[in-house]
């Protein structure tokens, strides 16, 4: 290349594009198309999105904030808060919309905001900029910063756990305790969930970081059973934990277990210190509320006597919770340590029967009521009664108990709950050769958790859903030879409510069984307490549970109560939670005495 | 008037300043593909003769002092927009030691472009409404400069860390 | 008469004749420079000490901020330096997409570039056409990124999306046009008489000079030194891909722009490799937590070559969910500052805007 | 590899005990020296091809009271990253300048004495880089808090306390009954 003729004129060619189509956009008068990734301005739906702030926090600019907004109800796994965004300081990056677990969040493609006022750029995000599904940024569980998958619990294998009592789960090692408490994002949405609000975020950061001794001071802020409620828990935790939107939530209840069982000694870490306050309070029932209650007592000062009808401690941990589930050294660690702070336990001791409840008001200063639900309802149907025929509540207590029951070769379960589960996996390890779940609605319908439902399949539980049975048949000996069934449909009760099943008569069928179990539900025996104080107490509309007061205290002075016979839920965190409350309540009620 | 104003807004020069990561979205708006001189504005060299000063993001302490004394040298009216976020409240610098948060503090501003940067589509958008409000006679800014004069400048001195301080009179 | 010695002028900050927001002070004796003062921090926001207040994932929309023209050098240096530190693998596919966008961004701010020198020159249709043409690329970034300028798109782990569908099509479009328009350019600028009568033996650079001063990318090509990071320490996929490193030696404002002329039909080449080349699989691996990721007391230099030069970062961690220090060397740290006041001695006036914009000086790196 | 075990050796026959190397990463070697030794070195990996000097880091380690500063110096033929280390007090931080040896440290010593406040004795350029008006301490210090500074100057308030917003558990010793 020189400087020739040549060069000075090539500048010319450029002549022959003033005869070609100018590629100019004729903005404002032809939109240009805007790409469909465009991040813009934020789009919120505000139904999917449950206000975690993990937006406001992820956001390097500060540009978000959560603010209340009117018209939202809070739930557990939903606050009422919604992210409001300052277009002064936001940078359009999209990682809010990454970080976003719900996926309500993205960046729509609408990019102008013109104003002569600074504060028209501060404004809550609703759907008001959408324009449309898949435009803008949004949010992909692909690419999202987040992990929405959990680390799986290892188990034994079903040929191998159905033969024996041992824990179905072998818990987590460090590293996998690390990698599942590391996705825990903090929002702290699971202490909604959780009946007893405990500090969960909290904790899973102490478990991750190792800080084992501080976890436990976190478990033990209001729940004196973390190991067992780490085990065996109903973890409503975890279905308000914001990965169980689009993912599987952070296992809460293991990484509980993990962190408790880490520390054997839990008087070494937590003290046996006890306060200086002054009372005396009786216990009915050395169950998880009996046991809660007596631990806070005790640690304020005052004097705790457990009355237990039984001849263990532990109540439905023990004797409804089969070993395979909860193992005795968990409950004998946590139950020792509440013991060793000096609560003292009567065993064998049956109110009503070897003491009267009146006596007891007289002689302590309150009184806590724990009892919880014993005894099993009935089907109702022919030739239920007699051999053969058990409820589950019972047979479950025998084998807990270590007593000999008689049980065949083909049982037949009755019922959907987690009791249920337990009768059908129970008779497994017995020696039973079929085990059938006979339920009346869906297996989606079943109450029963997911795990446990899984696991029973596993162990080779045949699930008969949508039956009912009609008649236990018996031979010339009163021997059970069959069950007499129906199938039955499920009818539309209308938006919002359960479908109801429905028999269909017309067809009946036979399992063909020596064994029933009933597990159809269980019901609380008052019959411990005379008849006035039985008519002084308010119960439910159901007629099964007592109505307490913000205290925990029952219409009847000195008498608190807490657990299944209070609490819809019938789990053991929230017979936890009543007792803690009944706690408070009870030292309020004392201090006032 | 309102054909003086019409007029006005018809030929606008825009001041050739570029403060922030704003300015790289200047030539496309200026050149060939988005083209802003069908509105009439080009750019300026010289703030004597500029209509428009466009604060194309966040200003340095350093920078802010050069860009009021380029305002100040503009000739009445003036007009000038805020371009980007970290004009309005900071943006991505809300804490940086070194740049303005809040541009009205110290110059007016009469209109501002959120964006981080704002596309040329926001660009000639929001000069089309600017064009509007001068024919409307609503870009008061000059005004409000002149009017606060006093206010704007201990605004300028507390940043430029001295008792008193004009632009005139270094 | 008090004889006058010199005129004092200044260019900057308000000025057309320089890259961004900086300023020179220049002393000049009728027409020949005698001295030249560069002034810079117009634009320092302090980065690196807001990158420490900032978890590690937090600072990946900042980092791109530092360098306007050619953001996503930034973006694959702290993806590097923070991959390295917490010992992230990246998905292969991932690194061909990131070979993308960078020669995407090295062809734009190259474009750019050619606009800013002809403009310089006083050539105004080339910034037209320049910058016109550079916006297809822009629009390519649009739709693989979500933005126009800051994309964003590079973190620690990978890229944040996939290619949307037909991506490629369309890159190769724009290719073809780009490669159509080189000959349209080379009539109109790089063999225009104006453009070599003005350029050439202006400004020259020795090699030795260059190599003293720490210059490096196209600037010490320019002088015959023949040396490119992809291949002296190669990062990505880059020794897989197959280009040349082109030199053209003379040293001066002419080969400056010849160099990076030369560089921009490379890029053609490597994109239309990795177009074909790039496997199918993965885009990102998972992170930790954003909240609580910590990185182990460590530190690395990660370095990559970009239009402008040898940019790198130096990353620190303290074993803390946030960086300990982040330094950045910004490429024209060295030849904005100590090389542009050496050498513009004795040039003429109207030569200076030329000889800076040829040694594509960008202010917002320098300062950060 | 070779080549980077080779200089390492050499700079620990030259410099002894004192220079402590190692291997960092793939085409990247550390050498940690003494205040005392780091003229001396770069001296000689200089005069050993390292010809490139990439940058001068500095890192505040504020709990240990010191500055790290490290040269990054780099060289073509040997294709070798050195990150050449030495720590000085915090207090005091002056540093003889290396503009004999490598010319173009003059801006980064001067960009060092501007954030970290650190004395570079032989540097004929040391006046203020990027900040202008400046009123705090060094920026880049760790005890410089930027967010307080913009509170104070700008009226621009850290939200972060407000952005996450939680219960806390009260554990037993911490509010002060046990």
């Amino acid at each position: 290349m020189g400087t020739g003729l040549k060069n000075l004129l090539n500048p010319l060619d450029a002549v022959k594009y003033l005869f070609k189509k100018p590629h100019t956009i004729r903005l404002p008068y032809e939109p240009k198309v805007i790409a469909n990734r465009y991040r813009g301005i934020h789009v919120n739906d505000w139904d999917l999105c449950v206000g975690c702030g993990n937006c406001a926090r992820i956001c390097t600019c500060q540009a978000i904030t959560m603010v209340p907004v009117e018209g939202i109800e809070p739930k557990p796994g939903s606050t009422n808060l919604r992210p409001k965004v300052d277009y002064g300081k936001c940078s359009f990056c999209g990682q809010c919309v990454d970080v976003c677990p719900t996926g309500s969040l993205k960046l729509s493609k609408n990019f102008n905001l013109i104003s002569t006022n600074r504060e028209d750029y501060v404004f809550i995000p609703s759907k008001e900029w959408d324009s449309g599904p898949g435009t803008g940024w949004e949010s992909d569980l692909e690419y999202s910063i987040l992990n929405f998958e959990r680390v799986e619990m290892p188990e034994r294998p079903p040929e191998e756990r159905r033969k024996d009592f041992e824990p179905v789960i072998l818990g987590f090692s460090r590293e996998q305790a690390v990698v599942e408490g590391m996705r825990c994002l903090g929002c702290a949405l699971c202490m909604d969930g959780c009946p007893t609000r405990m500090f969960i975020p909290q904790y899973i950061e102490a478990i991750t970081d190792g800080d084992y001794e501080k976890s436990l001071k976190i478990f033990y802020v209001n729940n004196p059973l973390p190991e067992i409620c780490g085990t065996v828990c109903t973890h409503r935790c975890e279905d308000a934990c914001v990965y169980s939107r689009r993912g599987q939530p952070v296992q809460i209840r293991y990484l509980k277990g993990f962190g408790a069982s880490r520390i054997d000694d839990r008087a070494k870490v937590l003290g046996t210190k006890v306060g200086t306050k002054k009372g005396r309070v009786a216990v009915i029932g050395a169950g998880p509320a009996g046991f809660t209650v007596s631990y806070y007592l005790r640690r304020e000062g005052f004097d705790v006597t457990i009355f237990e009808a039984l001849s263990v401690p532990g109540g439905m941990m023990k004797v409804g919770i089969p070993r395979y589930r909860l193992s005795q050294k968990i409950l004998d660690r946590e139950i020792g340590f509440i013991t060793s702070l000096g609560v003292e336990i009567k065993y064998n001791t049956r109110i009503g029967r070897d003491i009267k409840l009146s006596q007891l008001l007289k002689e302590f200063d309150a009184v806590f009521l724990g009892v919880g639900f014993h005894r099993g309802i009935k089907m109702g149907i022919p030739g239920e009664d007699g051999e053969g025929v058990m409820q589950a509540v019972d047979f479950l207590r025998k084998v807990n108990l270590g007593e000999e029951v008689k049980i065949g070769k083909r049982i037949l379960v009755v019922g959907g709950g987690d009791v249920a589960m337990d009768a059908t996996r129970t008779p497994l390890r017995l020696g039973a050769e079929e085990v059938i779940l006979s339920y009346r609605r869906r297996e989606v319908d079943m109450p029963a958790s997911e795990e446990e439902i899984k696991e029973a399949k596993e162990e080779g539980v045949v699930f008969m859903t949508q039956t009912l049975p009609i008649e236990v048949l018996r031979d010339a000996n009163g021997k059970v030879t069959g069950v007499k069934y129906v199938r039955t449909r499920m009818e539309d009760q209308g938006p919002g409510r359960r479908p109801k099943p429905v028999p269909i008569m017309e067809e009946t069928f036979i399992f063909e069984v020596d064994t029933v179990i009933e597990a159809i539900g269980q019901t609380p025996d008052y019959s411990l307490m005379e008849k006035e104080i039985r008519e002084k107490l308010t119960f439910d509309k159901s007629g099964k549970r007592v109505v307490v007061d913000e205290n925990g205290m029952t219409s009847v002075e000195g008498l608190f109560a807490g657990g299944d016979i209070v609490n819809y839920r019938g789990d053991i965190i929230s017979a936890v939670a009543d007792a803690v409350k009944a706690a408070k309540g009870i030292a309020r009620y004392l201090a006032g005495k | 008037m309102g054909l003086f104003r019409w007029s006005q807004s018809r030929s606008l020069w825009m001041m050739h300043f570029c403060t922030g990561c704003g300015a790289v979205e200047m030539p496309p708006t200026m050149t060939s593909r988005y083209d802003m001189e069908r509105f009439g504005i080009i750019p300026m060299a010289t703030p004597r003769q500029a209509d428009i000063l466009l604060i194309t993001g966040y200003l340095t302490v350093k920078t802010l002092k050069r860009v009021v004394r380029s305002y100040e040298q503009m000739a009445d009216p003036k007009y000038v927009i805020g371009f980007g976020s970290c004009t309005i409240n900071g943006g991505m610098y809300w804490d940086s030691y070194n740049t303005v948060k809040q541009l009205d503090l110290y110059i007016p501003v009469d209109l501002y472009i959120a964006g981080c940067m704002p596309r040329p589509d926001s660009i000639i958008d929001a000069f089309v409404k600017l064009r509007e409000m001068i024919a409307k006679g609503e870009a008061n800014g000059w005004k409000r400069y002149r009017e606060n004069l006093e206010w704007y400048r201990t605004n300028q001195a507390k940043v430029f860390n001295v008792e008193k301080w004009s632009a005139i009179e270094p | 008469m008090e004889r006058i010695e010199h005129f004092e002028y200044f260019i900057g900050p308000q000025h057309p004749g320089v890259t961004g927001n900086m300023s020179y002070h220049l002393w000049a004796r009728g027409d020949e420079i005698v001295k030249i003062v560069s002034s810079v921090g117009y634009l320092h926001r302090g980065f690196e000490k807001l990158m420490e207040y900032r978890f590690w994932i937090q600072n990946v929309p900042m980092v791109p901020r530092i360098c306007v023209p050619e953001p996503d050098v930034n973006e694959i240096l702290y993806a590097m330096g923070v991959e390295r530190l917490a010992g992230l693998e990246v998905p292969e596919r991932a690194q061909y997409i990131r070979v993308l966008v960078l020669e995407l961004a090295r062809l734009s701010a190259y474009l750019f570039y050619f606009a800013g020198v002809a403009g310089a020159l006083g050539l105004y249709t080339i910034p037209q056409w320049a910058i016109g043409d550079r916006d297809y690329i822009l629009d390519l970034f649009e739709e693989l990124t979500g933005g126009r300028v800051y994309h964003i798109f590079i973190t620690p782990g990978g890229v944040r999306r996939d290619l949307p569908p037909g991506f490629k099509e369309k890159v190769r479009k724009v290719l073809k046009h780009l490669k159509d328009r080189l000959s349209d350019y080379d009539r109109l600028y790089f063999d225009n008489a104006l453009f070599i009568k003005r350029t050439k033996g202006v400004a020259v650079m020795t090699k030795e000079y260059a190599l003293e001063m720490g210059v490096t990318g196209p600037n010490l090509r320019a002088t015959g030194f023949r040396y490119d990071v992809r291949r002296g320490d190669p990062y990505l996929v880059y020794p897989k891909l197959e280009f040349d490193i082109p030199v053209t030696g003379g040293g001066d404002n002419y080969s400056r722009v010849m160099q990076r002329r030369l560089e921009f039909e490379e890029s053609i080449r490597i994109i239309e490799q990795v177009l074909d080349m790039m496997p199918e699989g993965p885009v990102i691996t998972k992170l930790p937590n954003p909240f609580r990721w910590k990185i182990e007391k460590n530190d690395v230099y990660v370095r990559v070559e970009s239009s402008k030069g040898e940019f790198g970062y130096y990353v620190v961690s303290d074993g803390s969910e946030k960086p300990r220090r982040i330094h950045v060397r910004g490429p024209s740290y060295t030849h904005g500052i100590q090389v542009a006041q050496e050498m513009a001695v004795g040039l003429r006036i109207a030569d200076v805007p030329v000889f800076l914009f040829s040694m594509d000086v960008c202010p917002p790196d320098i300062e950060r | 590899m070779n080549g980077e075990m080779e200089i390492l050796e050499k700079v620990k026959k030259a410099f002894g005990e004192k220079a402590e190397t190692a291997p960092k990463w793939e085409r990247q070697s550390e050498i940690k020296v003494p205040l005392e030794l780091l003229h001396p070195l770069l001296g000689y990996l200089r005069a050993q091809g390292f010809g490139h000097l990439a940058m001068i880091s500095c890192v505040d380690w504020i709990e240990e009271g010191e500055f790290e500063l490290v040269y990054h110096l780099w060289s073509y033929e040997k294709r070798l990253h050195l990150l050449v280390k030495t720590r000085i007090d915090r207090e005091n931080p002056t540093v003889e300048t290396i503009i004999p040896i490598f010319r173009i440290a003059e801006t980064y010593e001067r960009e060092l004495h501007e954030m970290f406040g650190i004395d570079f004795p032989g540097n004929p350029n040391l006046t203020p880089l990027f900040l202008e008006d400046w009123d705090g301490s060094p920026p880049m210090r760790r005890d410089f808090d930027t967010r307080k500074y913009v509170e104070e100057k700008y009226g621009m308030i850290d939200l972060t306390k407000e952005l996450w917003k939680r219960e806390e558990p009260v554990l037993e010793g911490e509010n002060g009954e046990d």
